[in-house]
Formats: structure tokens, C-alpha cells, sequence
């Protein structure tokens, strides 16, 4: 069974389909790539998948459950964290607060203080930002207030992970810090859907590649033969 | 009962004019300023006081009086602005803080405007007589010719002020400062002033209401919160920072008015605060919004 | 070690001022219980405003709404109920009340909310009056009065547990959560809080005390009619004393709330002529030149003279 | 957590607390508080009926050197102490109750409006300070028997019956009678209509509105279709203002027009000019003509404060009733309250409305007047009996219409 599934969704603004009729199918373990030029919707579908909007028509499975039509709060606790574009950290909390808020709330059960602590710092401890625990999250630098944006998503110990460009604006070793990460997170066993636009990640890190433009799906498959698909050349020369 | 539905439409359009105007006003300072001018009635007090001293005790044309409140609030509010607004507006961290800060430091100003009005004139009640007769115009049709002429110059006004927004250089200015301040900097619109500017206007329109009020209502001290309150529900109704859509909501609101009040008097304001809440839920762009 | 007895020492401070609170009907006279009285009603409404509006940044303008449900709660039920009986009414009424107005207001952000709220201040007026005219006849009511101490303990009580709930709330995940919602509600979302139903019930809980508060202050009024009991003033007034005192800290509001109602006592009294122009400059100085409130302020002094005895 | 922010409010708090220490009087005049609502929306109606009228009394008993005192053997001067209660029940309670407990005035004297009438008097009573009813009719209070209040302005009871009567003896047919849905306009409601229907005048018509009204255009015209002798408000001076322009401005006339509270004051003609309110019945009343001391109130008033006598209703009655409690204190021969108050239950003593004196239930019924209707810018009294000054005008002129320039 795979771990995400979409049929048929589909998203109107206006009179404009943001998204339309995009099937998808995530399996369990895998690192999804979503790629596209501006504009092609790939926040959308992020924002349908992790119920933010709801689709219409259209349906999201998770685990084989039906989500479509739940709040943000229940696909979380389902097991689904997401970053966000433009970085969404609560700034004026500390480091340790924003990771420790996920840990309270982004599991099913109730997480007792010691417990949520233990396993926030767990976190900082992998993504890297132990030292920053107690500083307000406004006075980090960007890559850093990306990592911690991760280290919040995982605190509810999700299994698949929406990363919405995790890299966009870091230079060239941020980079390359980051897609380690990213495969850190996948030996922990956590299913990945990103979307990028640093081809050299999605190119080394996604097992497989959906390309969107203009809200609908052109083309599916391995990173070569995304890379090999005309229609995709057109699009990504055409800019 | 046509008759009947005349009167109504009649009624409702006359008090509409001057509550267009009063929103008018506020719809400018919220829209562009993003000030939620609390004091806004008390604008619109000072205006009835200024056209009440000018009338009374110069024996200045009220409709004239217009030449001296207007250009004096409107000063009032431009360095209002600049002395206070502008500030906070620096020292507040996102724009909701500074809706929030301004919302209060215009709370400050009502007590201190109407404190001064006070010792100025007294608490006492103020009011003229002005065009105080029946117009007809045939047909047994009779109108009140101040509430005509009030309407008359609240729509001239209305109209005047939006050509000027939509024609004059200035007016351009105010319009991309509303829709995006940032650009509206880049592209070398001087935004302090353009904020200031709009307050200013903001003040003026609530000066020249006050003028208009003072010719129908009386004039006191304590009166500008009721005139507020009605700004306020107008300009949810027309949409927030809408100038077309405040005036057309002013007019609405006096014919909804109208209508109540004929059907049951004791529920006039009870069906504006209903109709205003109503409308924040399920519209709150108004209903002349997109 | 240090760390743990400094707070013993606080702990041990605030149970001494407690007592004195207690015994003071013993030794002070009748009118400071009535000062004291009011000044826990403002500290009682701020307090209030700051469980749900301090965290989620969202204005409420509806305290005069919830105290005056307490209000005419207590006016109605009057004589013919105790004490007790009538505040857990007073209480569980604004409670619902604010359930209802937390559950329909979900989607108004911002300014939105604020207009609404102060809206239902309004309204309710207008709805009781016009209920009291038509229904009941008669729209004053006078209340039967009670004891300056009854006053006292029953406020003072009211405010213990209210700073209590709000130092519990504030310390636990949930006051974590609301911060997170007044930050990006829609990243509190996606981290997994119910933001929906945190906000209504912090919001009933906020209403729960400013109607309890009102159901004893009715009593000191001794008559009252629907704009008596729905005044924006008791909307506005908890708002800037929050403000003004801060609403980062717990005790800012309650700073805030001191001052001003204080100030309100010395103003209305030594300058009655000048009490709205002073008080209003204060407030328009205090908004300009303290954005982040009193304790801010102090925060700030405190910081910069840490950071000079460092240099030197 | 609790930590420095705690201190901070626990000295703030002690502060407060040091600074409400009272200060000490030693006995060289006689102090009186009053809770007066100089801001907020009571004040403009504070401001024009009865605040002036006690500060009137203040100077003059001052002028006159004070009041004697047997107790001190001396003249005691009078100082007036007044609060700002911001028109708000809960701080005039307050300082009601500071003023009594706190600063220990003297006596206390009234705060303005109906309902603060309400709210003060029982505490008056509770502390045995005597409180002499100024602004507000309180029919209702007399059910709470509090032995320390006194009734002195007429109220819907005495008035609504009169005008009744007059309206009988005119000849009005029928009435409208539309009114606020608060506690004045049903009082008054209540009160008229019985009355009217007892006499023979159908009530053609009965509305309440809701307060704020700011159009009665509709009113009118609904009531001008009925085709009614008479047109009655029960309102305060906004809604007065606003019926009489609009009924001018529309040129809708009736031959009996009357409003409550209103026409009694002098911004009243002073608005609209005096031969446009010929004509025009209001509650009160007195005038010039009423009394030997009345027209020398008038002039004292005119000459010692900075501002027109402004009200016809009232004032007459407030300065009276000072001019009582003045005799009944020099008389007691003390300032003890309850020796007073038992002077001033029981004597009659000479002032500018004439006898002045409280019947069993402290209230005082002689009244210079009830009704009054503005004739050639006097606000005569017509009510049938000795009390009227002038013959009642009816049916009502027609609005004079548009004024030469």
C-alpha cells in the first residue's frame, strides 16, 4: 500500500485551476521530488496534501485513510509534517520551544514534559542546532531557522515529510549540509516528498520525480527518465 | 403603500448622505493609513462646533463655514499624523501591532479631543436652526431643505473627493500607497506624507460631516462615539478601505435604517449591529467587496 | 541551588502578601476593601484580556460583553439566590456566551475580530434593552447590595484563582500553543495544535472570570440598566491597561491595571475637570513611547544596566 | 517566573496604597461632596439643568458669610467638592462612597440622571447621610423606603395627570404617544396613557423606539395619517431637538405638540429661535411669573454665574430645596444627619418657589408647576388651577417656514 496517495485533485482560484486532475503515488521509504517552474502549483498540492485547502474534486489518501477534509492538525497527528516556502518558525520562541511545541502536539498521544524534552533536544541534536537550544528562533540565520523548521516537522514523529524547498537560498556548502541531511532523515526511515528547485539535490536525492506545470501532471518517473522526457525539456527550455 | 415605500426610500436616503460621508472619511484613514480612527466622531464633533461658533456667534452661512472647518481639521489631522502616527507605525513590529497601537493611541485622542472641547465650549447643548423649512416640489411631496441640501453636499463632496482620487496626481499617489507601500516607495511616492496626507483627508471628511450633522442634529461634547459606531458599521458594510463602497454603504445603511424604523422603531440600532456582525462573518470584504 | 531558593524566597514573599490581602479587612478601613475591591476588578478583567489576547495577538474588544452578562446575571437572579449560586451562573453564562461567539468568529483575523467583538458589546445592549422594554417592562434593576468584606474576599478570591489559571496556562504546553497561534497560526496548524479549539476555550475561559467579576461588582453598583451594564468602556479600559503594562509577562497586566486604576482614582478626583485630557495624553505618551508596555521598559533598563556593570 | 515582575507589582501596589491616606480637616467650614458626571455622555445634560444650580447656592451662601452653626457657635462656609464620575454608575458609586467613608464630607449632594439617582440613594441611606433628590424623577423609589432620601423634582405621576387634564380642557381628541424603550420613556408611557384614555382622549397611536433615535420623520408622518390632535414624545433633550426640526423642516404640524424633557431648557428656544417653539408644551415648570423669588432667582443667576438661567424645569426646584436644607441645618443647630433630617421631614420653610416642605414620604409635592408651554419666549405654566401664569395657546401655530435672509 503506498504511504500517499492522490486521485483526480484538483484546486480552483477563482476561475483559475491552480491544480488540476494530478494522480499521485508515494511509496513508503521513497524520497518524491515535485519539480516544476514557478507557478506550476506545487505549493498548492502541498498545501491539499497537508489539508490546508481541500481539493475539489479530488481525493488524498494517507496510510490508506481518507484525509481529505481534515483540519491541518489531524493530518499532522496522522503522521505528516511539513516546512513551509517562506520560512514559518514562531520567532519570538526560543529554539527548543518550537521544536518542543511539535513534540507536544504532533503526536496522537499525550507526550509528557520530560518525554517531549528528551526528544526535542534528540532532534536539535540531529539537525545540528544543539547550541542555539535556548536563543530566541528570530536571531537564527536562515539555513539554521530551515534546519530547525525540520527538527519541528519530525518532533511529531511523522512518517512522511513534506519539505517545501528546504534549500532556496543557502549557498553552496548549505546546500550540500542540507541534502546530507535530508538523507539522514531518510534512513530514519521517514517517506520524503520535496519539492526543489536545486536540480543537483533533486537529481541525488529523489528516487522518483513528478513534474508539474500549469497545475496539471506532464510527466512521471526515475530522475533519468524525467531528464530524458521531452516534454519536460520543452518546458524547463521554453522559460 | 406606495406612498408608504416612498417615504421610506426618501428618509433613508437623506440620513444615507450623511452617514456616506462619515464613513467616507474613515474608509480613507483605515484603507490607506490603517489607522481605526476610534476618534473619528470626535473629528466629526469638532467640525459641528466650529460651523456652530462660525454661525452663531460670527453669523458665518454654515454652508460657507465649510471653507474654515475643513482646511483647520484637515491640518489637525495631517500633524496628528506626523507627530503621532508615524511613530508608532516606526516603532511597531508588524502591521497588526500597529493596528492595534494606533487603535488605542485614537482612544487617547477621544478623551483628550473631547476634554478640550469641553473647556472650549462647554458640555452643554449646542445646536441652530438653518434651512429649517418644507420644500415641495409638486405633487404633495414634501422635503425637509436642510436634509436636501446636506445631501446634496454630501454627495458633491463624495464625488469631488473621488475624482481627486482617481484623477490627480496626488490622488494616484494615495492610491498605490494603499494598494502596495512598498512599491509605492520604490517607484518615489513619499509614503510619510502620502500616510499623513490621508489622514489629514480622513479628518477633513469627518470635519465637513461634523458641519453637515450640526445643521440636522444637535451638537454636544459626548456626541462623536454614536458617529463612530455608525462609520464604523458602514464601512464594514461597504468594505474595508473601499471609498465607492463606503458611500454606497452610507446610503444602504440610511435606507436600512429607514426601513426598520417603520417596521419597528426599537429595533433600529439592534438590526444595524446584527446586519454588521452578520455581514463580518460571512463577508467581511463587504458587501460591495470582491 | 541558588536558582531554587530564590524561588522559595518569591513563593514564600507571595504567601505573605496573600495573608496580608487576607487580613486587611481587620486593620484597614471600609472605603480602602472598596478601593481594593476595584482594583482587583480591573486587575481581574486585564488578566482575563491577557489569557487569550496576550498570546494570540488577537484584540478582543468584548470584556464589557462577559462582565456585563456577570452584571445582569446578578440583577436578575438578585435576591432570590446566593452568592455562590449566582456567581457559577454569572460565570457559566459568559462562559457560553464566549463559546458561541469563539465558535462563530473563527474566521475573522485581525481588525475583523476587533470590530466584531466591540459589535457584540453593542448588540447585547441593544438586545437586553429592547427585551427589557418589551418583555419585562422595565429596564432598570435595582440590585440588593452586599457587604464591603463579601466584596473584598469574593474578588479577591475571583483574582487568586484567575492568576493562578493564567501562570498554569501560561507555563504549559497550552500557553506554548497559544504563542504559536498569535505567531503563525497556520504553522501552529501543521505542528499539530487545534487551533480551533484552543482558541474558543482559552477565549470561554478569559469570558468565564470577567463574568464572575461582574456578578460581584453588580453588587457594589446597587441599580443597573442595559448601557450601565454594557459599557465599551469596560471593553476598551482592560485593553490599554494590559497594554500599557505589557502582555509578555503575567504581572504586566496586573502593573498596568494597578496604575491605571489608580490613576483614574487620583484623576477623577484631584483634577475632575482635566481627568479625560490627562488621562488621555498619558495613554497617547504611554502608546508612542512604550510599545512593549511597562515591563518592557523595566526589561530594558534592567538589560542595559547588566550590560554596563559588565563593562566596567 | 514570578520573580522580578511580582516585585514590581507589590511595590507599585504599596505605593497606591500609601498615597490614598485622607487628609485631616479641622472644623472651619462645612464640606459637600458630589459624584457629577463632567465627562461622558451625561455631561452635556449635567452641564445644562441642575450642575450650575448648586454651585449658585455655594456662592451664595458664601457671600452671606456661611451658614450658622449653633454646635460651633459660628458661620460655617461652605466648600463644594465634586468628583468626576465619567457618567458611569460603578465609579460614582466609588466615590460616592470614598467622598463618605474616606474623605468624611459634610454632606453629599446629588449626582446627575435617574439611574445614578437609583444606584446613590441606597447608599446614602445606609451610611445616614441625607440625600436631597436633584436631577431624575424616581417614582420607583419610593417602594425602597430609605428614610434619608428626599424626592424633590416632579415626576411622570404629578405631570402626565395634569397634562391629561390640560389636554381635556383644550379639547384635544386624540394623541400619539411614541417614547425610548428605556426606563424614562415607559415611566412616562405608563403613566400618560391611562390618563389620556380616562379623560376621554384616544391614543390613537403608542410606539417605543430605541434610544439614538435619528430619524422621526416616519413617526410623525404615521401619526399625521392618523390624523391626531396630539403629538407626545417621552424622551430626552436629543430626540426633542431632533422631533421639533423635523417637524418644521416637513411643515408637519399638530395642534398639541409635546416633549418630556427638552423644551424646559433655554438652548431649547435659543436653537431654533422663539418664534418658531411659540406654542410648543414641555414637562416642568416655572417662570419669571411663578413666584416672588422666582423671578429674583432668575436675576441672581443671570448675575452671579457665567451663563443664562438655563432651566425651566428644574432649577427652580433644586435651588429651593438648598434654600430648605440651608434653614433646617441652621435650625438643627448641628451637622449631625439624622437631627437634621428629622428638621427637614417636618418643617416648612419660605424660598423662592414659596413654601417648601416634604410630605410623610419625603417627598415635596408644591410645585411651582408641571406643564409648560413656550409663549412669545416665556415658558409659561398652563396647568389648570392657581399655578398657571398664562393661558394655554391651542390649537398650536403653524412653523413659521422660511425665514427672511
Amino acid at each position: 500500500m503506498p504511504i500517499l496517495e492522490a486521485s483526480g485533485v484538483t484546486k480552483y482560484f477563482g476561475g483559475l485551476a491552480a491544480v488540476s486532475n494530478v494522480d499521485l503515488s508515494v511509496e513508503r521509504g521513497e524520497v518524491y521530488g515535485l519539480i516544476g517552474p514557478n507557478g506550476a502549483g506545487k505549493t498548492t498540492l502541498f498545501n491539499l496534501i497537508a489539508a490546508s485547502l481541500v481539493p475539489k474534486p479530488g481525493i488524498i489518501k494517507f496510510n490508506g485513510i481518507n484525509i481529505t477534509g481534515k483540519k491541518p492538525y489531524q493530518v499532522c497527528r496522522l503522521g505528516l509534517g511539513m516546512t513551509f516556502q517562506t520560512v514559518k518558525i514562531f520567532a519570538n520562541m526560543s529554539v527548543l520551544e518550537n521544536v518542543l511545541l511539535g513534540s507536544f502536539f504532533g503526536s496522537p498521544k499525550y507526550v509528557p514534559l520530560s518525554e517531549a524534552r528528551k526528544r526535542s533536544e534528540e532532534l536539535l541534536e540531529f539537525v545540528g542546532l544543539s547550541e542555539a537550544a535556548p536563543t530566541p528562533a528570530k536571531d537564527l540565520t536562515l539555513s539554521s531557522q530551515k534546519r530547525l523548521e525540520v527538527a519541528r516537522a519530525m518532533a511529531g514523529n511523522p512518517e512522511l515529510l513534506l519539505l517545501d524547498e528546504v534549500m532556496a537560498g543557502l549557498t553552496q556548502t548549505e546546500v550540500s549540509e542540507a541534502m546530507r541531511l535530508v538523507n539522514r532523515i531518510r534512513e530514519q526511515g521517514i517517506t520524503i516528498v520535496m519539492i526543489e528547485h536545486v536540480m543537483k539535490a533533486i537529481m541525488n536525492l529523489c528516487d522518483r520525480i513528478l513534474v508539474l506545470h500549469h497545475g496539471e501532471k506532464i510527466a512521471e518517473g526515475t530522475p533519468e527518465q524525467v531528464a530524458k522526457n521531452e516534454q519536460v525539456i520543452a518546458v524547463y527550455l521554453g522559460e | 403603500m406606495i406612498e408608504t415605500i416612498l417615504n421610506v426610500v426618501v428618509d433613508g436616503l437623506l440620513i444615507g448622505g450623511i452617514y456616506a460621508l462619515i464613513a467616507v472619511g474613515l474608509s480613507l484613514q483605515y484603507g490607506v493609513a490603517k489607522v481605526l480612527n476610534i476618534a473619528h466622531g470626535e473629528f466629526i464633533m469638532l467640525g459641528g462646533f466650529i460651523t456652530w461658533t462660525s454661525y452663531k456667534v460670527f453669523g458665518i452661512n454654515p454652508l460657507l463655514s465649510v471653507a474654515i472647518c475643513g482646511p483647520l481639521i484637515f491640518v489637525l489631522g495631517f500633524v496628528l499624523h506626523l507627530a503621532l502616527f508615524k511613530r508608532i507605525r516606526m516603532t511597531s513590529e508588524t502591521e497588526g501591532a500597529f493596528e492595534g497601537n494606533s487603535m488605542l493611541a485614537c482612544f487617547g485622542l477621544m478623551f483628550i479631543i473631547q476634554n478640550v472641547a469641553i473647556l472650549i465650549w462647554g458640555a452643554g447643548i449646542k445646536g441652530y436652526s438653518y434651512l429649517g423649512f418644507p420644500v415641495s416640489f409638486g405633487g404633495g411631496a414634501v422635503f425637509p431643505a436642510n436634509r436636501l441640501t446636506t445631501l446634496a453636499v454630501a454627495v458633491i463632496i463624495c464625488i469631488v473627493f473621488y475624482l481627486f482620487l482617481s484623477r490627480s496626481h496626488m490622488g494616484k499617489g494615495i492610491r498605490a500607497a494603499a494598494q502596495d507601500p512598498d512599491t509605492a516607495q520604490l517607484v518615489g511616492v513619499d509614503i510619510n506624507r502620502v500616510l499623513a496626507l490621508c489622514f489629514g483627508f480622513g479628518a477633513l471628511m469627518a470635519g465637513l460631516a461634523g458641519t453637515l450633522v450640526s445643521m440636522c442634529y444637535k451638537v454636544e461634547p459626548t456626541m462623536g462615539l454614536e458617529y463612530t459606531i455608525i462609520a464604523i458599521i458602514v464601512v464594514v458594510l461597504g468594505g474595508m478601505g473601499s471609498i465607492l463602497g463606503s458611500f454606497l454603504g452610507g446610503i444602504l445603511l440610511g435606507l436600512i435604517g429607514s426601513l426598520v424604523s417603520h417596521i419597528e422603531p426599537g429595533l433600529t440600532l439592534a438590526s444595524f449591529y446584527l446586519i454588521f456582525m452578520i455581514l463580518l462573518l460571512v463577508k467581511p470584504t463587504g458587501i460591495f467587496g470582491k | 541551588m541558588i536558582l531554587k531558593s530564590k524561588r522559595l524566597f518569591y513563593l514564600l514573599c507571595l504567601l505573605l502578601f496573600l495573608l496580608i490581602m487576607l487580613l486587611s479587612p481587620l486593620y484597614t478601613s471600609d472605603y480602602f476593601l472598596i478601593l481594593v475591591s476595584n482594583i482587583l476588578m480591573y486587575i481581574v478583567l486585564t488578566v482575563s484580556w491577557t489569557i487569550f489576547s496576550g498570546p494570540t495577538g488577537y484584540i478582543s474588544l468584548a470584556p464589557a460583553a462577559f462582565f456585563g452578562i456577570g452584571i445582569y446575571t446578578s440583577a436578575i437572579m438578585g435576591s432570590q439566590f446566593s452568592l455562590p449560586v449566582i456567581l457559577a451562573t454569572g460565570a457559566a453564562a459568559a462562559f457560553c456566551c464566549a463559546l458561541l461567539v469563539g465558535m462563530v468568529t473563527l474566521r475573522l483575523q485581525g481588525i475583523y475580530f476587533t470590530i466584531f467583538t466591540f459589535g457584540l458589546v453593542e448588540l447585547l445592549g441593544e438586545v437586553v434593552q429592547w427585551w427589557e422594554v418589551n418583555v419585562t417592562g422595565t429596564t432598570g434593576r435595582i440590585v440588593p447590595g452586599t457587604e464591603y468584606t463579601t466584596v473584598y474576599y469574593t474578588m479577591l478570591g475571583i483574582a487568586v484563582v484567575l492568576m493562578l489559571t493564567a501562570y498554569i496556562i501560561k507555563h504549559s504546553r497550552y500557553g506554548l500553543a497559544l504563542q504559536s497561534i498569535g505567531e503563525y497560526e497556520e504553522a501552529a496548524g501543521h505542528t499539530g495544535v487545534n487551533v480551533t479549539a484552543l482558541k474558543i476555550v482559552s477565549f470561554a475561559v478569559s469570558a468565564l472570570f470577567m463574568g464572575a467579576c461582574g456578578v460581584i461588582m453588580a453588587t457594589r453598583w446597587t441599580y443597573i440598566d442595559p448601557s450601565i451594564a454594557f459599557n465599551p468602556l469596560f471593553s476598551f479600559l482592560p485593553v490599554l491597561m494590559a497594554i500599557f503594562g505589557g502582555v509578555a509577562h503575567l504581572f504586566g497586566p496586573v502593573i498596568g491595571a494597578v496604575i491605571f486604576s489608580y490613576l483614574e482614582e487620583f484623576l477623577t478626583t484631584q483634577f475632575p475637570y482635566y481627568y479625560m485630557l490627562i488621562f488621555g495624553v498619558i495613554l497617547v505618551i504611554a502608546i508612542v513611547y512604550l510599545p512593549t508596555g511597562l515591563t518592557g521598559l523595566i526589561r530594558k533598563l534592567g538589560g542595559r544596566l547588566r550590560r554596563r556593570h559588565a563593562n566596567t | 517566573m514570578f520573580g522580578k515582575k511580582f516585585f514590581f507589582g507589590l511595590i507599585f501596589f504599596m505605593i497606591a496604597v500609601l498615597f490614598v491616606s485622607s487628609p485631616c480637616l479641622a472644623k472651619d467650614k462645612i464640606v459637600i461632596g458630589q459624584p457629577f458626571s463632567l465627562s461622558g455622555p451625561l455631561a452635556s445634560g449635567a452641564a445644562s439643568s441642575s450642575g450650575p444650580f448648586y454651585k449658585l447656592w455655594v456662592k451664595q451662601v458664601n457671600a452671606d458669610g456661611g451658614i450658622y452653626v449653633e454646635e460651633y457657635g459660628k458661620k460655617l462656609p461652605v466648600e463644594l467638592i465634586r468628583y468626576d464620575d465619567k457618567s458611569d454608575v460603578g465609579t460614582m458609586t466609588k466615590l460616592l462612597e470614598k467622598l463618605i467613608l474616606e474623605d468624611e464630607v459634610d454632606f453629599i449632594f446629588p449626582p446627575w440622571s435617574t439611574a445614578m439617582l437609583y444606584a446613590a440613594a441606597p447608599i446614602c441611606n445606609k451610611h445616614g447621610y441625607i440625600l436631597i433628590g436633584g436631577a431624575g424623577g424616581a417614582v420607583k423609589l419610593k417602594d425602597l423606603d430609605l428614610p434619608y432620601f428626599f424626592q424633590v423634582l416632579n415626576d411622570a405621576e404629578t405631570q402626565m395627570p395634569e397634562l391629561a387634564e390640560i389636554f381635556a380642557d383644550i379639547g384635544v381628541k386624540s394623541a400619539a404617544v411614541v417614547y425610548r424603550g428605556d426606563l424614562h420613556g415607559i415611566e412616562y408611557s405608563e403613566f400618560s396613557i391611562p390618563e389620556f384614555k380616562e379623560k376621554g382622549i384616544e391614543v390613537k397611536m403608542q410606539q417605543s423606539y430605541s434610544p439614538g433615535i435619528k430619524d422621526m420623520s416616519s413617526l410623525m408622518k404615521k401619526a399625521k395619517s392618523k390624523n391626531v390632535d396630539a403629538f407626545v414624545v417621552h424622551d430626552y433633550p436629543g430626540a426633542t431637538m431632533l422631533g421639533t426640526s423635523q417637524a418644521m423642516e416637513l411643515g408637519i404640524n399638530f395642534k398639541a405638540l409635546h416633549f418630556n424633557v427638552g423644551p424646559c431648557f433655554t438652548f431649547y428656544p435659543n436653537t431654533f429661535g422663539s418664534e418658531v417653539v411659540e406654542g410648543v408644551i414641555g414637562c416642568g415648570a416655572w417662570n419669571g411669573k411663578s413666584t416672588p423669588g422666582a423671578q429674583d432667582l432668575i436675576d441672581r443667576f443671570n448675575k452671579n454665574m457665567d451663563q443664562k438661567m438655563p432651566d425651566y424645569w428644574g432649577g427652580l426646584f433644586y435651588y429651593s430645596s438648598l434654600q430648605h436644607f440651608r434653614q433646617a441645618i441652621e435650625e438643627a443647630g448641628t451637622l449631625d444627619q439624622e437631627k437634621i433630617r428629622d428638621v427637614m421631614a417636618s418643617k416648612t420653610y419660605k424660598t423662592d418657589l414659596g413654601d417648601f416642605w416634604y410630605n410623610e414620604d419625603r417627598i415635596f409635592t408644591n410645585h411651582p408647576g408641571q406643564i409648560g408651554q413656550w409663549q412669545n419666549g416665556v415658558f409659561e405654566v398652563i396647568d389648570t388651577g392657581e399655578k398657571r401664569t398664562a393661558e394655554p395657546i391651542y390649537p398650536k401655530p403653524k412653523w413659521p417656514g422660511k425665514k427672511k435672509k
